[in-house]
C-alpha cells in the first residue's frame, strides 16, 4: 500500500488533488482512499489531506503517519510546517517551487513551478492539478494518463481541458533530483 | 475618523478567520464599541469557531458559547445572574450569525425581547450559513448562489427574498433596533452605543461580508459591503421605540449590478435577473425613504 | 417542621432553602407545580430570586448555563418532552461543567403523548454527564435536592433530582422541612471558580480540537465517577446535621435474600411493604433499592446482589430494541464477577400504568422460579399488560 | 500541558501566541512617502495587523495577506508583493 | 457501476436512488454535503423531490413526520447536535410508526464543541425506537440506505443510518452504485397503511391515556425487536440481487478466537488487516463487527463471542457515570449465559481522536493478558489518551 | 345568520373541553370554514388534548399531533408531501394555542413564513398556557393573573404587554395575515376561507375565551370574547399583502373596566392599574385606527 | 380491544360514542314558546349539543351545561335548571 | 391502614378533600397520603382521588382499588359512576345529596346535601370542605376538630372561617343509615 500526504492551504484544492489521485489509481484497477483532515482553521490556513493506494480494497481507516511520498501544494507552507515529517526511506517530495528549496536533505525532491504552470494554464494560480502532473512523473505511482481521465471525469467540460493542460505541462516541466 | 475609534483592541489576532473576513471585522469594531464591561455569548457559527480553538481566545472579554440557536436565552441568563447578584454596569451582549438569528435563533431571540431582558443582541449578517461552507439561510438575498440553492437546470439560486429580521424585532416591540456595515465603522460603534446604554433588549444588525461565501476577493471585504449600502442593497436606519430613522441616505444610489458584479455568488444572473433584482431593491428602498 | 407536602411542594422549598438566585424553567405537566410554587415565593418576596419565564426547555437550560455560568445559582425543573427538547443542552451544561441542579417529574415520552409517569425521559438522557438521583418519597426529593446542590458545586456537576410524575409530584404526604439556618450550614454560597466577569475575563465553551476532546471528555468522565464518593460523604454529612441519610443504594432486608428485587424511585416503596409480607412467611425475599443511577454504583450493586439466587429488575422504561436500562447497566455490572445472580427484567408501569402488588408479587414469582431452576426463560418481561388488549406482536 | 475543567481558557487573547502570519502569500509592503498616517487601513484590517502611525506598520506575525489595507487605503500606499515562493 | 465517492455522496446518491419525495434536512458538519448533493440533484432536475430548506433539525425532523404522515417517501441527515436538538422527535417518529429514513454522520457531542468524529450522537438517542445500522464504509453506506427503506416500510419503523463523520463522510473510495431499475426492483413505490387523506380521514399522535399506553409501547418494543429478523431477511433479499450482505453482526476470524475484538462502523476496517498480521503470527485473534446496533442482536452476539476468552469492546463513544454503551450492552448480554468472555471495554477516537493501529494492538494486549490470567483489573479503560496532558484526576 | 354557516360539523361532540370551552368552539368554526379538504398538523395543547384520548377522536378530517413546538413544520411537510406527491386542493393547517404559537413554536412558524410554504397556520389564543393549568405565555395580557404571575406582595400579574404576534408574521412579509373573535364567527368564517384561498403561507390569530384560565362563568365565553372586541381590548383586522385593513370598529368603545371586571384573572386590579390598562388600549386603538 | 400501530386512529369522529352529557350539573331548557328558531345557540354551542331547529333541541346526550346557549339567546328563550340531585 | 376514594368533578376540589384528610390525620399524630387520579378531561368531568391513613408511615404508592370508604362530592355523579366500586366490607359511602338514593344496597351510607351547606356557608357551590364534616361524623377516621384545623391551615383566613363553617354544619346535619 502506498500512502502519500498533501499539503495546501484550505481553499487551495489539496482534498480535490487526494481525490485526483484515488480516482487515477482507481482507474488503473487500483483501489483508492483519499480523505482530509480539517482543523477550525480557515482559508488560507495550512491543511493536509491524504491517499492510499493499493492493489487489494483498502480497510485502514487511521490518517497517515509515514507516507511514502509528500505532496506541496503552496510553496509558502515549506517555511512554516515540516512537511517532510514522517516520509519514508525512498519516498518523494513533491514540491511547488520555482527553485531547488534549502534546508531540506537526504531525500528525493521533485520540483515544479506549479504555480506557474496553474496561472499559465488556468489563470489562477490553483495548483491541485498541476501538481498530480509532477507526482506522477516523479513516483510513477500512476500514469499521466491516468491522472488525466481522472482530471477529465472530475471537471466539467471547459475547466477539464485547462486541467488536463496543467496537468501535461507540470508533468513536461517537473524537475526530479536528490537532495543531500 | 481614527480618533474616534478606540484604540484598545478586545479581539486579539492570532484568530483563525479567513484573510480578509468582513465579520471579524464586525466584532472588532462591536468590542470596541462596548468595551470591557460586557459578557458576550456567542453563538456557534464562524466566529465562534475561528476565535477560540482550545487552548486558545481570541477574546479579551468574558464570554461564553453554549450552542447555536439560543445565544440569546444564554445571554438573558447572564442578565438575569447579573441582576439577581445585584452587579450593574455589565451589559450582557448575544452574538450571532444570520443563521443562528434569523433561522434557528429566532425563537429565543424573541423570547429575549419579549421578556424585555437587559441584553443587547448583535447579528453579523453574512447572508449565509458560513461556518459549515455557504448554505443558505433566511437572511441569504434573492438570487444568490449557495451550495444548497445551487444553479441547476430547473432551480437558480435563492427563491426567496431576504428574511427583514429588523423588523420582525421591531414587531416585538423593541426599544432599539438598528442596521449598520463593517463598511462604516463610525456609525455601527455609535449605534451599538446606543444600543449598549438602553436597559433593555436591543438589537443590532451589521451586514458583514464573508469571502469564500460570497465569493470575492480577500481585498474586496470593505468595497462590497459598502456597494451594499450605496446601492440600496442594505440600509443604514435605527429605529427608536418605534420610530424609524434613516441615518445614512446614498447620495445617488449605484445600479445594484455594481454590487453584484463584484460577487461570484451572483455570477450565474443573467440582465433579466439583475433587472428584477435592482426592481426588488427599488421597491424596498422606496418604502425606506431612499429614493 | 414536618409538614403536608406534595413532592412537587417539596421540590420548590429546597430550591428555596438552597436560596437559589436564578430560577429559568417552562411549565409542563406534571412538573409544573414547582414552578408555580416558585413564582408564588417571588412574587411574595419569600424568595429574592429571578424568575425567568422563558418561552422552552430549550431557553430554560440555555438560561441556566449562561446564568450558572455568571456564577448564580441556578434551578430548573422539567418532565418528559421537555427534558427531551432541552436534552442538546443537557451534555453542554455538563461539559461546560456548570453546578445548575434541576428537577425531573418523571413522565412518558410521546408518541402517544402522555402525561404520566414513566422514567422513559430521564433514562433518555442517562449518558450526559448529569448525576441522576431517583426519591422514593417526597422527604427524599426535598433532601436530595439540597444534596445535589453541595454535590454539584463541589464536583462543578449538573445534577438532576428525579421523582415519579404524579405518583410523587402529586401526592401529599408528611414531609420534614429544615430551618433555613440549618441548611445555610449545610449549603454555604457558593462561588464559581471562574465565573464569567469582566474583572477577570475568561473564555468558556471554546472549540474542543482533536488534539484535546477525549482528555477533556476523560476528565468529565472521571468527575461523574467519583461523584460516587462524593455523593456518599455529602449524605453522610447530610445525615450528621438532619438525621436522614440515603446512601448511594439501599439494601431493604436483602443481605440474605434468594430473589431480590431491584428498584428505582416511587417503586420502592410499594414493594418495601410486600417484602414484610414475604419474610413474615420465611420467604428470602428483599430490595435493593438505586437511588444514584449516575454514576452508576457497580462496587455497591455487586456487593448488595452478588450472593442472590435471582435478582428481579423492575424498571419505568425501555431502551427500545434492547432491555430496561437499569437492568442492562445492573447485568453488566456483574461481566468480570464471578458470583453472579440470575437477572430478569420487568418493565412496568410506562405511562402511568399502576405497578400494583399483584404485579410485584408476579415479579417475584418469576424470580422465585429461575432461582429454583437455575434457568432464565425470557430476560426481559413486561408487567401489567393489560390482557384484553391484543395485537402487540407485529405480524411479519 | 494541564487541561481546564469544563475547558475554560482563562488566558484571554492567547490566539495571540499563534501567528497567522504564516497564512500569508502576499505581503503588504506601505510606501513611507505615500503613507499619510490617516489609519484607515488600521481601521479595516480584520486581524488587526496593521498598526496606527506614519507610516502605517504592518505586524507580519499575524498580517494573513488580505490585501484589504491596500484596497482601501485612500492614497494607494500599499501594495500587495507575493511572499518570496521557495 | 463503480466510482470514487466520499460517505456523504454514497448517501445523497442511495436517497436519490431510493427516489425519496420529500427531503427535509438542515446544515451541520461533517453531513452537510449530503444535503448538497441532494439539493443539487432537485436543482438539475435528476431528482424529482421537495427539498425543504427548514429553519433548525427539529423542523427538519418534524417536516419529515408530516410528510411521512401525508405518505410521501422522505429522508433526512444530521450529525451531532442537530440529532440532539431534534431528538425529542425521534422519539415521536417512531411512536408514529413513521418510516422515515435518516443518514447520521457521527460527529462528537459539545461541550466543548467539536466536529469530528465519535459516535456519542447516535448513541445518546438508542432509547428512542429507531433502528440503528453502522457502516463500515461508503459502499455500506449507501447500501444500506436502500435497505433501510425496505425495512422502514415494512415495519414502519424509522431507521437511522450512522457512519463516521470525516473517515467515512469525508473520504473518497470506490463505491459500487447499482442501476436506478434494479434499485426500483428491490424498494417498490411505497404506501403508507393509512396515511394523512380527506378521503379517509384519520388522527394520528393522539394523548395515549394510561390504559392503552403500555400495550402501545411494547407494541413498539416488539417491532423494534422483530425487525432483528426482517434486517436479516432484506439483507439477504438484497444480496440476493446486487451480491452483497451485511448481516447483523460480521464475524471475522473470529469462530476460533480466543482474544475477539467487538467493534461498530469504521474502525471494524482498521481492525481487519490487524487481525490477519495476528492471525499470521499464529496468535488467536478475531474480531466482530456489530452493524445492527438497534435492535440489539444479543443471540447472535451471544453465539459469536460466547466462546472468546476475552472480548475487548472497543468503541468511541460513553455513558458519562458508566461505561461505553455497546459494553454495556453487550455484557448485558451474558448476564443468563453460563459460558462467558471476559469483557473490557476500551472507549477511543473520541472528538476526532484518530484510533491508530497501536492503539487497538494495546487493546488486544489487555484483552490477551485478562484471557490468560482469568482477570480484569479494570473494566473500562481508555485507548490513545495523550500522556503529556495531565489533570485527567478531579482532586475531591 | 346561521345560514352563511356550514351546516356538516367536522368536529364531532363528546370531546373533553371544559363545559364553556371558547377554545373548542373556535376550531368548530375553523373546520366548518375550511371543509374536507385539510390536513391539519395540531400542536400539544387543549386542543389537542382534549379532542383524541385514545382510542377516540373528535376529528372528521386527517390530523396530526406531533409535538407542542412544532405544528408548523409538521404542516410544511405535510404540504411538501401533498406537492411532491401531485396531490392539489388539499390544504395543509396548523392548529396552534398561543403557546405553541407565540412562544415555544414561533420559530417553526417564522420558517414556514419565510420560506413561503403553502400553509394556513391558526392561532387560539387563550392567553395563556391553559393546557398545563394557567401559566403565563407571551399572549398573556398584561396585569393578568396566572399561576406564574401571582399575585403577590412584590408582584401583581404580568408585568408585559401582549406580544403581537400578527404584526410579527407581518413583518415576515406573510400574504395573509388576520385576527378574528369566536364572538364574530362569520367573519371568522370569512378570513379562514381567504387564508385558506392563498397559495402561500397565512395566518389567522383567533381570540378565544378559557373558562378556568380566565375565571369565567362558564355561561360567558361568548359574551366575555366580545366585549374584548368592543372594549378594544381585542381587534379585528386584516393584512393582505401588507396592506392593513380593519373589518370591525368597535361603534362606541366600551370601558376597558367591562371587559377585566367578568373576569377572574383581572379581579385584583386596583382603580389605578384599570385606569393604565385603559390608557395602553387606548394608545393601541389608536395606532389601528379606532378611536 | 385491539390496540393500532403508531396508536393511530381510524375511526373518524368516534369520540361521539362518549357521552359528555354525564359532566352537566345544569340543564338547558328551551321555551317553546320563545324559541324563534333563530340559531345563535347552535352558532355558540362548543359541544355542540344544540340544533338548529325551532325550537331549538338540546341533545343531552353531549350537553354540559355550560349555559352559554342562555346567555347569548337573544329570545331568553332558555333557562338552566339544576340536573336532579339524588 | 385505611384507604379513601374520593369522587368528584374536575375543579371541585376533590383532591383538595383528600389532602385535607390526610392533613387531619397527620394532626392527630398519624400519617397520612393524598393523591389524585387526573385523565385528559377538563372541568366538570369525572374525577377521584384517594387518601391513605395510617399509624405508621405509608410507603405504598399504588392507586386505592379496594377503599374503606368511599365520598362523594357531587350529586350528579351517581347517576353515571359505579361509586361503590371495590368498597370494603363495614366501610362507608358518604354521599353529597338531598335524600337518600335509591339503587345502592347493603352498605352504610352517610347523606349530607353538601351543595345546600356549602352556599349556604360559602356562597358557592364548592362541596370538598363540606363533605369532610360529614366523613368525619361518619368514619370517625379524624375528629372534627382535626378537620377544622386542617381546613385553618390550608386556607387564608378569610375563606378558613367560612369553611370551617361549611365543615362544622355539615357534621351536625350529616345523616347515617345503613340500606339494606
Ligand atoms: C443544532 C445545530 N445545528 C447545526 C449546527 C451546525 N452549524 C454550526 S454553525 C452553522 C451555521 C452558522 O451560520 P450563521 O449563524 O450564519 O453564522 P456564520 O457561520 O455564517 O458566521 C451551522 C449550520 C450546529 N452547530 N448546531
Ligand atoms: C416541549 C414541551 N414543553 C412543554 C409541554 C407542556 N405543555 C403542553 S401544552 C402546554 C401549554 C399549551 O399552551 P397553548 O399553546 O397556549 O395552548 P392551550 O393549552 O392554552 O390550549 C404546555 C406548556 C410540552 N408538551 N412539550
Ligand atoms: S467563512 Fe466567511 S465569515 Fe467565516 S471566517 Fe471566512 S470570511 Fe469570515
Ligand atoms: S490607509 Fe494608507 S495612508 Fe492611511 S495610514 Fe494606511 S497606509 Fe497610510
Ligand atoms: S493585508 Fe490584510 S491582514 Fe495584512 S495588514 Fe493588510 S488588511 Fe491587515
Ligand atoms: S382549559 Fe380553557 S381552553 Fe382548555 S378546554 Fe378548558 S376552557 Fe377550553
Ligand atoms: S338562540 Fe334562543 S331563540 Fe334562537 S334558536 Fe336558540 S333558543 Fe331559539
Ligand atoms: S348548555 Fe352549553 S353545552 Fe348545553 S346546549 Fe347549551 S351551549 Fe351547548
Ligand atoms: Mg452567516
Ligand atoms: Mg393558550
Amino acid at each position: 500500500m502506498i500512502e502519500v500526504r498533501f499539503h495546501g492551504r484550505a481553499g487551495q484544492g489539496a482534498v480535490t488533488a487526494a481525490r485526483l489521485l484515488a480516482e487515477a489509481a482507481f482507474l488503473e484497477g487500483k483501489c483508492g482512499q483519499a480523505f482530509p483532515f480539517f482543523g477550525a482553521e480557515r482559508r488560507g490556513a495550512p491543511v493536509v489531506a491524504f491517499a492510499r493506494i493499493d492493489n487489494k480494497p483498502i480497510r485502514i481507516r487511521t490518517q497517515v503517519y509515514e507516507p511514502n511520498h509528500v505532496v506541496v501544494l503552496d510553496p509558502t507552507l515549506l517555511e512554516v510546517i515540516n512537511v517532510a515529517a514522517g516520509l519514508r526511506r525512498g519516498g518523494t517530495l513533491v514540491l511547488n517551487a520555482k527553485k531547488t528549496p534549502e534546508g531540506i536533505s537526504g531525500i528525493k525532491v521533485a520540483v515544479i513551478d506549479a504555480t506557474g504552470v496553474a496561472i499559465e494554464t488556468l489563470g489562477v494560480p490553483i495548483t491541485n492539478t498541476a501538481i498530480l502532473g509532477a507526482l506522477a512523473k516523479a513516483t510513477k505511482l500512476v500514469s499521466l494518463n491516468s491522472i488525466i481521465k481522472a482530471v477529465r471525469n472530475y471537471f466539467g467540460d471547459k475547466l477539464a481541458e485547462k486541467n488536463v493542460a496543467a496537468v501535461k505541462a507540470a508533468y513536461e516541466r517537473t524537475q526530479l533530483m536528490k537532495l543531500s | 475618523m481614527t480618533e474616534q475609534i478606540p484604540k484598545e483592541e478586545l479581539l486579539a489576532p492570532g484568530h483563525r478567520a479567513c484573510a480578509g473576513c468582513g465579520c471579524v471585522l464586525a466584532i472588532r469594531h462591536v468590542l470596541k464599541a462596548l468595551g470591557k464591561n460586557v459578557i458576550i455569548a456567542c453563538a456557534t457559527g464562524c466566529m465562534e469557531v475561528v476565535t477560540t480553538p482550545y487552548p486558545e481566545t481570541s477574546w479579551r472579554v468574558p464570554w461564553i458559547h453554549a450552542a447555536f440557536e439560543n445565544a440569546a436565552a444564554v445571554a438573558s441568563g447572564v442578565a438575569a445572574a447579573l441582576k439577581a447578584m445585584g452587579k450593574g454596569g455589565i451589559k450582557a451582549v448575544a452574538i450571532a450569525g444570520d443563521g443562528g438569528t434569523a433561522d434557528i435563533g429566532l425563537q429565543a431571540l424573541s423570547g429575549t425581547v419579549e421578556r424585555g431582558d437587559n441584553v443587547l443582541f448583535i447579528c453579523y449578517d453574512n447572508e449565509a450559513y458560513q461556518n459549515t461552507g455557504i448554505q443558505r439561510s433566511g437572511a441569504t438575498p434573492f438570487g444568490a448562489w449557495t451550495t444548497t440553492t445551487p444553479i441547476g437546470r430547473v432551480k437558480r439560486g435563492e427563491d426567496r427574498p431576504k428574511k427583514d429580521v429588523p423588523r420582525i424585532i421591531a414587531a416585538h416591540g423593541a426599544p432599539y433596533v438598528a442596521t449598520a456595515s463593517i463598511a462604516y465603522p463610525l456609525d455601527l460603534i455609535k449605534k451599538l452605543r446606543k444600543a449598549a446604554a438602553v436597559e433593555g433588549p436591543t438589537y443590532v444588525h451589521v451586514h458583514a461580508s464573508c469571502v469564500p461565501g460570497w465569493r470575492i476577493d480577500t481585498s474586496k471585504s470593505i468595497e462590497v459591503a459598502k456597494l451594499a449600502v450605496l446601492t440600496g442593497a442594505w440600509m443604514l436606519y435605527e429605529i427608536e421605540n418605534g420610530e424609524f430613522r434613516l441615518t445614512f441616505k446614498p447620495p445617488k444610489r449605484r445600479p445594484i449590478a455594481e454590487y453584484l458584479k463584484l460577487q461570484g455568488r451572483f455570477r450565474h444572473l443573467t440582465d433579466g435577473e439583475i433587472a428584477e433584482i435592482q426592481r426588488m431593491v427599488d421597491e424596498q428602498c422606496k418604502r425606506f425613504g431612499i429614493e | 417542621m414536618k409538614q403536608i407536602l406534595t413532592g412537587n411542594e417539596a421540590a420548590a422549598i429546597a430550591a428555596k432553602l438552597a436560596r437559589v438566585k436564578v430560577i429559568s424553567a417552562y411549565p409542563i405537566t406534571p412538573q409544573t407545580a414547582i414552578v408555580e410554587k416558585l413564582a408564588e415565593f417571588v412574587a411574595d418576596g419569600e424568595l429574592e430570586a429571578e424568575f425567568m419565564k422563558v418561552e422552552s426547555e430549550h431557553s430554560a437550560m440555555s438560561a441556566c448555563i449562561g446564568a450558572a455560568a455568571a456564577g448564580a445559582r441556578t434551578f430548573t425543573a422539567t418532565s418528559s418532552q421537555g427534558l427531551m427538547l432541552m436534552s442538546e443542552m443537557l451534555y453542554i451544561a455538563s461539559g461546560l461543567r456548570l453546578p445548575v441542579v434541576m428537577a425531573n417529574a418523571n413522565r412518558a415520552l410521546s408518541s402517544p403523548l402522555n402525561i404520566w409517569c414513566d422514567q422513559q425521559d430521564s433514562m433518555a438522557v442517562r449518558d450526559s454527564g448529569w448525576v441522576q438521583l431517583y426519591c422514593e418519597d417526597n422527604q427524599e426529593i426535598l433532601d436530595s435536592i439540597l444534596q445535589a446542590y453541595r454535590v454539584a458545586e463541589e464536583l462543578l456537576l449538573p445534577v438532576m433530582v428525579c421523582f415519579d410524575g404524579y405518583i410523587l409530584s402529586h401526592t401529599a404526604e408528611p414531609v420534614d422541612v429544615p430551618e433555613q439556618g440549618e441548611v445555610d450550614k449545610f449549603l454555604p454560597p457558593y462561588e464559581l471558580p471562574h465565573p464569567l466577569d469582566p474583572e477577570r475575563p475568561v473564555t468558556m465553551g471554546p472549540v474542543g480540537v482533536p488534539e484535546y476532546y477525549q482528555e477533556i471528555r476523560c476528565m468529565l468522565q472521571e468527575a461523574v465517577r467519583v461523584a460516587e464518593d462524593k455523593i456518599a460523604e455529602i449524605d453522610r454529612a447530610f445525615g450528621r446535621r438532619f438525621g436522614r441519610r440515603y446512601g448511594l443504594i439501599e439494601r431493604y432486608r436483602s443481605d440474605d435474600a434468594e430473589v431480590v428485587l431491584l428498584t428505582l424511585g416511587s417503586l420502592s416503596g410499594t414493594a418495601r411493604g410486600l417484602i414484610d409480607r414475604y419474610r413474615k412467611r420465611g420467604e428470602k425475599v428483599g430490595l435493593v433499592k438505586l437511588r444514584v443511577f449516575r454514576p452508576f454504583p457497580f462496587g455497591e450493586l455487586i456487593d448488595a446482589l452478588g450472593h442472590a439466587k435471582a435478582v428481579a429488575v423492575l424498571e419505568k422504561d425501555v431502551s427500545l430494541g434492547s432491555g430496561g436500562a437499569l437492568f442492562i447497566d445492573a447485568a453488566a455490572a456483574f461481566i468480570d464477577v464471578a458470583r453472579r445472580p440470575l437477572m430478569l427484567n420487568f418493565i412496568c408501569g410506562l405511562g402511568g400504568r399502576d405497578v400494583t402488588q399483584l404485579d410485584i408479587r408476579e415479579a417475584i414469582r418469576v424470580a422465585g422460579r429461575a432461582a429454583e431452576t437455575g434457568v432464565v426463560r425470557r430476560a426481559v418481561r413486561w408487567l401489567g399488560l393489560r390482557e384484553k388488549i391484543v395485537g402487540l406482536r407485529p405480524k411479519l | 500541558m494541564r487541561i481546564t475543567v469544563g475547558a475554560i481558557v482563562t488566558d484571554a487573547g492567547n490566539t495571540a501566541q499563534t501567528e497567522t502570519g504564516s497564512w500569508r502569500t502576499f505581503r503588504p509592503v506601505v510606501d513611507a512617502k505615500k503613507c499619510t498616517g490617516c489609519g484607515i487601513c488600521w481601521i479595516f484590517c480584520p486581524e488587526p495587523a496593521i498598526g496606527e502611525g506614519k507610516p502605517a506598520v504592518v505586524d507580519y506575525k499575524y498580517c494573513k495577506g488580505c490585501g484589504i489595507c491596500a484596497n482601501e487605503c485612500p492614497f494607494k500606499a500599499i501594495t500587495m508583493v507575493p511572499e518570496g515562493r521557495g
